[in-house]
């Protein structure tokens, strides 16, 4: 523990985050960004671009322009590991928000939104909505991404025990709007019986609800989604989509920025691993929610 | 030498050649005479192995053969310089005329410094005064052209085919040329020659064979022959000569310049103060040696050096601003260029598109193109001009060499400008159309167009030129009226530069 | 050469076999394929991509090429859609502007045209190849969207303007019949009007075009401020049908707009093309997609797939074109 | 002409320009950005992007181009990093083969050679065109990378491995000193052997060089696997630098190469460039990218102020070509 020894850096935070294209990661870093300024840094943020290869050019980048922390939200869980790595040599505190890295001992803590358990909540309110039977429909989110495969495999670590719910297909829309809507239209046509989709986010869940309004449909098939957005939550309100797990990108945010000023501050011994439930949002509860949090 | 048997071309839509036969002698010039789309090219492409479908058999050294490539065909030691120049723009001359057959050392690096030295000497024996190491675009046609013959003369082949060599250079280039020529015969190699130029033909050739519409017409030694008996076999039938009578004169004054220049930098300038007057009805030939600036000169009228030029051009003697061809076109000059492919044609265009381009106004009715009207416009033209082409929605590039040069004329003739420009306006063109090109030329002067033509043929100038103004090294030496001019003393004022 | 004459003559028909063999293909495999709601489907999801890519068969015609048409797409669709929402408003001279329906659209559509003629401003005046300048052109749009939006969607315009892309018209969907009237117009303007003839000259040789008498710039900032407001009118459908402007709308659009026009024929080289083969492009990939998704082919195999059937479809067209 | 001649001669020169004063400026803007610290990071980043674009610079120069990069990058990655970490194994005959290091890095290069050459195979024989045949080579290996992985990121392959991409060789980073010698091999082929002077030749008259008896098709074929074969090489730069293969590595690098090369001064017509060129292009994205983020420029306005200077590098060397 080499805490005493440093010399005090520049009160400046980095906060690097997986992908700007998406407005859940834009709030993240953006709340982050906020908080660490209430508490008196300066701040800046990084677009990884869901590319690993360009978050190690960002700490590369950070490391040689002396920042005291950085708020991070990796871009995968095994690839970011080397990157954190580096950090830690430099002697720079990293906390993890909402996705968490393959490796013990190396960020200073890590606050994770899971994924997984989240998406096996939705998936149990999915059994029961669609009362443990019919056919459903999957989208997937960009292939090969974290949260792609958690949410997917925690939904079916519930709903394959079901054997009367039968998933006729399974597509990717890259967690986009338009594309959850053009592969719903299609899918539609191939299904035209079933009455359930989960998908991996709320944007593609706008979409494909989009679909089956164009397909006079949106009473039969129920949307599930995942992350809290605001459209979302709205829809929910107005019963449209049926649910989405709501993640706390606000909550996470603002306690990695708390944990680094503390860290700032001399403290050292944090938490490794805290968890952020994934609540589920409902018609019945959906009042107490708002876009990216708790009211 | 070489013996063909029968060949037979087809297109689709025309058949270029038919049953060609035809002998070529080891130390002899064989001459292949015949009008614009005879099949000369073509039946020089498939000895030379660029088309390698067709019919007949092709007998070379006593051994049939039949080339699937150009490759094949060097190394069986027939070379060919071809009509269309074939050189790459951004590469240097040694590196273009090396192409395809470098010298490397052990190791397998170039060995620049051969080539280098090789093509020097190649280009002092062709008196071409450039370093090797100029980029080939920087060269104009007619350098390029006797580039394109160094790379021909490198392969030192049996039987070399010259396709149009002398198109684009002046006679100093052409003797130097047939000096070469004589060189290889008395090395016992074979030479075909194509050239619409006849009188060459007759300084150069011993035999020769007459192509007309893809058929051997005849063939024999060229001292049994006349000129006119020649031109007769190739058009099968007579051609009166264009009689040229005295216009111009005291006809009002149309284009006049005052002291243009066009500055280049760290050279001299291509242009120093030109000043001369073109009448209404007037034709004015401009003659001078390869590089004296004449297509500068037409270049810098038309507008396509605004930058570097200096200088007043007057229209009906009221000054004119031209900043870009149009302004030009606009005021009724317009330009023939030197080199078609490059800046006269889009070859990949239908003809009749070709043919419309500058004037697309004439073929609208009510803003929208007409076809009819624009095909009517194309036909008027094929027709007037004699272009041979299957039919007007032929792809210009499919065109023969000399029927391409027509298009180029024929969009413009639709405009009818006040003041025509022309460079190298007969290049690559057959004797007879020549002669057309002529007459039409008188006409539309007589119709009071004025007419500056550049044009390296003497015998063109003389023939049709009204006055005769001389360039060398960017300026005016000397001008003459049509009376005074003769072959020696336009010449002298050629070669002397002050 | 004659490849080329022929190429431009019978391409379109060429991609036509494709387009038939890929629909018997999939009618085979999928009951589903050939049904009426299918086909509309298809075509609606072609709409946008079609606009886009009619542009860009302009563009690649002058021998240019347009990187920029997703993010402008992007911008113009979220600039609708703020003053749609939002208006305009001033507060330092507390003035507000608010904006019809109309308003809005025109606007977005205005604003698309101003960033295709900066491209074709820059790549003429200046000289900058068009690939550089819209690529810049791509970072810069997609950088002002982001700023415009500050990276959040804007959602929820009511009925009258989700018509745009979700309504009906005669039978057929409403960006189906924009789309349509974009093709017939461009395709007047190819073959009936001067303006088409010079973008064909100037592709094809860009020097005798000049030495013709043809504005050469002006044709160009035309045809990319063309490209530019199509690009918008994608995007307005976008929005519309989504009921919401998204920050990254349109990302990598550029490649499905090209990958239409390359297969319908047009050279990107410059100088031959046809609007009608784009059409055909379009709906080979509009189909392709389609198709693997109602086959259900799994998210991976579907890109091998895709690639595999594209080249397949040039390849079809051009052993055809070969013999002549 | 005149200016195509002094492009391809000053062309560097001009872009050298264009860098220079973008370092003063990032110099004055930030004190981080002239420590050595920095320079070295900065030459580390780019060093994928330059193997890139070596082979892209060639590509072009033939007058074609090669999408199929990226994915080609990733591919190529993951089955280096796959065969390092599990090997081959073919249960059927229970034979296993296990992967030395070196034996990965060469079978991972030879698959991007073999992509590469494909990408040749059907340009050449079926003339499909370059943007079309790579394009679905794209998507292609994109998905091949996918099923090979399943979508799952392949890890840790320990120090020696790591070595290549985040070792440190004479006081520089091993991956400069791979793209110092690639880039130095690529100048000796474009300057010093028959096939580079092939190279050029078939770009700037492909007929001509024909009737020169050059064997066009074998060249491109060789150009392309380079190609492929320089993907190849920066996608086990990657993934040792992450010590981890990403499924979705190298995506839109195409894009990246190829603004190096043109902002480079090669002309995606073909027949000109220089590889010097290309590197000094692959500098300026790479200063630029690295300045920015030095700078507290908001992520957003990075994006505008990028494709501005990326305009204005280009602008500034048009200008001083123009007067020759
Ligand atoms: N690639 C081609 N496709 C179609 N027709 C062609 C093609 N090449 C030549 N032709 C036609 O074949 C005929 C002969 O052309 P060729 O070039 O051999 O004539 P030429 O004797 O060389 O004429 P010139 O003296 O003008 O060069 C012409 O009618 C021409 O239009
Ligand atoms: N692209 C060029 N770059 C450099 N110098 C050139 C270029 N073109 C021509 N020159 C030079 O400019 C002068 C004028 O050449 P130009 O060819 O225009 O004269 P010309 O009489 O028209 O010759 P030609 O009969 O070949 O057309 C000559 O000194 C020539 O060498
Ligand atoms: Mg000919
Ligand atoms: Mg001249």
């Amino acid at each position: 523990n080499n805490a005493g020894s440093e010399k005090k850096k520049a009160k400046k935070m980095a906060i690097v985050v997986s992908t700007l294209n998406n407005p859940w990661f834009v709030y993240l870093a953006e709340t982050a960004a906020a908080k660490a300024k209430a508490l008196g840094y300066e701040t800046k943020i990084f677009d990884s671009q869901n590319n690993t290869a360009t978050e190690s050019d960002n700490f590369e980048n950070i490391l040689v322009s002396d920042y005291c922390a950085i708020l991070f939200n990796p871009t995968d869980a095994d690839g970011s590991v080397a990157n954190v790595k580096k950090a830690k040599e430099a002697g720079v505190p990293v906390f993890c928000m909402d996705r968490e890295i393959n490796a013990k001992g190396f960020a200073t803590s890590q606050i994770l939104s899971d994924g997984f358990s989240g998406s096996v909540e939705i998936a149990k309110y999915f059994v029961e909505v669609l009362n443990k039977k019919g056919s459903y429909v999957e989208l997937l989110g960009i292939t090969g991404d974290n949260n792609t495969k958690a949410r997917s495999a925690g939904f079916h670590s519930v709903v394959d025990n079901y054997p009367e719910l039968k998933m006729v297909a399974q597509q990717s829309a890259d967690f986009d709007r338009n594309k959850g809507m053009e592969v719903m239209e299609s899918m539609l046509q191939a299904h035209p019986d079933i009455v359930g989709v989960f998908c991996g986010n709320d944007a593609m869940a706008m979409g494909a609800y989009q679909a089956l309004v164009g397909a006079g449909k949106e009473k039969t098939v129920k949307v599930f989604g995942f992350d809290g957005a605001e459209d979302a939550v709205k829809s929910i309100k107005e019963n449209k989509l049926t649910a989405t797990g709501m993640q706390f990108p606000k909550i996470m945010a603002e306690t990695a920025a708390q944990y680094a000023h503390e860290y700032y501050n001399g403290k050292r011994d944090f938490e490794e691993k805290i968890p952020v439930a994934v609540e589920l949002v409902t018609a019945k509860n959906v009042d107490n929610y708002m876009g990216y949090g708790k009211k | 030498m070489l013996v063909t048997k029968n060949i037979t071309k087809r297109f689709p839509g025309v058949t270029a050649l038919e049953n060609v036969s035809l002998r070529v002698d080891a130390g002899k010039v064989t001459a292949i005479i015949g009008e614009n789309g005879a099949g000369k090219s073509t039946l020089m492409k498939i000895l030379s192995g660029v088309y390698p479908d067709f019919e007949g058999e092709i007998i070379f050294k006593n051994k049939p053969v039949r080339f699937a490539g150009t490759s094949d065909a060097q190394d069986a030691g027939i070379a060919i310089i071809h009509q269309e120049l074939n050189l790459i723009p951004y590469l240097t001359i040694t590196e273009n005329i090396f192409l395809g057959r470098e010298i490397s050392n052990a190791l397998g690096l170039l060995d620049k410094k051969a080539m280098y030295a090789r093509v020097k000497k190649l280009l002092q024996t062709l008196h071409l005064e450039v370093d090797p190491a100029t980029l080939v675009a920087d060269l104009k046609v007619g350098q390029q052209q006797m580039v394109e013959i160094a790379k021909a003369l490198l392969l030192d082949a049996d039987l070399i085919i010259m396709d149009e060599p002398t198109s684009a250079i002046t006679e100093s280039e052409v003797e130097t040329l047939f000096t070469v020529i004589r060189k290889l015969r008395s090395e016992n190699k074979a030479i075909v020659y194509i050239s619409h130029k006849l009188n060459e033909l007759f300084v150069i050739a011993d035999q020769y064979i007459v192509l007309r519409d893809g058929k051997t017409i005849e063939n024999g030694r060229m001292q049994n022959i006349t000129h006119d008996e020649l031109i007769t076999k190739m058009v099968g039938r007579q051609i009166v000569p264009m009689q040229k009578e005295f216009a111009g004169g005291t006809a009002p004054e149309l284009l006049r310049l005052e002291n243009l220049c066009l500055k280049q930098k760290h050279k001299t300038d291509k242009l120093s103060n030109i000043s001369f007057d073109v009448k209404a009805g007037e034709i004015v030939g401009i003659f001078g040696l390869m590089g004296a600036g004449r297509t500068e000169l037409l270049e810098t009228i038309f507008g396509l050096h605004p930058a570097e030029s200096s200088g007043y051009i007057y229209m009906n003697n009221t000054i004119l601003k031209v900043a870009k061809p149009a302004d030009a076109i606009r005021a009724g000059i317009v330009l023939l260029p030197e080199d078609r492919k490059k800046d006269g044609l889009v070859l990949g265009m239908e003809v009749r598109k070709n043919i419309s381009l500058p004037c697309l106004q004439q073929v609208e009715t009510m803003g929208f193109l007409n076809e009819s009207k624009e095909n009517f416009l194309a036909k008027k033209y094929i027709q007037q001009l004699g272009i041979k082409t299957p039919n007007e929605k032929q792809i210009t590039k499919n065109l023969s060499g000399g029927n391409q040069q027509k298009i180029v004329l024929a969009k413009w003739l639709e405009r009818n400008p006040k003041v025509l420009l022309l460079d190298e306006p007969t290049r690559g063109i057959d004797v007879n159309a020549k002669n057309e090109m002529y007459k039409l030329m008188q006409e539309l002067a007589a119709r009071g167009m004025g007419i500056l033509m550049v044009s390296s043929e003497l015998t063109e100038i003389l023939t049709v030129s009204n006055r005769i103004l001389v360039m060398a090294e960017g300026k005016i030496t000397a001008s003459f009226s049509a009376g005074q001019a003769t072959e020696d003393n336009v010449l002298k004022a050629a070669i002397s530069t002050n | 050469m004659n490849l080329a004459l022929h190429k431009t003559d019978f391409g379109k028909l060429q991609s036509l076999i494709a387009l038939f063999i890929l629909c018997i293909v999939f009618g085979l495999l999928s009951d589903k394929f050939f049904t009426v709601a299918n086909g509309l489907n298809v075509m609606r999801q072609i709409s946008v991509n079609i606009c886009i890519a009619v542009g860009m068969t302009l563009v690649i015609i002058t021998a240019g090429i347009d990187l920029s048409v997703g993010s402008v797409l992007a911008l113009c669709g979220a600039v609708t859609a703020g003053l749609l929402k939002h208006g305009l408003a001033f507060p330092s001279i507390n003035l507000f502007v608010g904006f019809t329906i109309l308003g809005a659209v025109l606007a977005g559509i205005l604003v698309g045209g101003l960033l295709g003629f900066f491209n074709g401003f820059v790549i003429t005046k200046f000289k900058v190849p068009p690939f550089v300048a819209t690529l810049a052109m791509l970072t810069i749009a997609r950088g002002l969207t982001m700023l415009y939006t500050n990276g959040f969607p804007i959602s929820s315009f009511g009925e009258s303007f989700t018509f745009i892309g979700a309504g009906w018209f005669l039978g057929l969907p409403v960006p189906v019949w924009i789309a349509a009237v974009i093709v017939v117009a461009a395709i007047l303007v190819t073959k009936k009007i001067k303006l088409g003839r010079y973008i064909f000259a100037i592709g094809g040789n860009e020097n005798a075009s000049r030495l013709s008498g043809i504005h050469i710039n002006r044709v160009k900032i035309i045809v990319y401020t063309i490209a530019g407001a199509l690009a918008a009118i994608g995007g307005i459908i976008v929005t519309a049908r989504l009921d919401s402007a998204q920050p990254n709308a349109g990302t990598s659009y550029e490649l499905d707009a090209i990958a239409a026009v390359v297969i319908g024929g047009t050279s990107l080289s410059g100088g031959r093309g046809s609007i009608w083969g784009t059409v055909l492009g379009a709906l080979i990939i509009g189909v392709l997609n389609n198709g693997l998704v109602l086959m259900n082919v799994s998210p991976f195999w579907q890109q091998v797939v895709k690639g595999g059937v594209i080249l397949l479809a040039v390849i079809i067209d051009k052993l055809n074109t070969k013999n002549e």
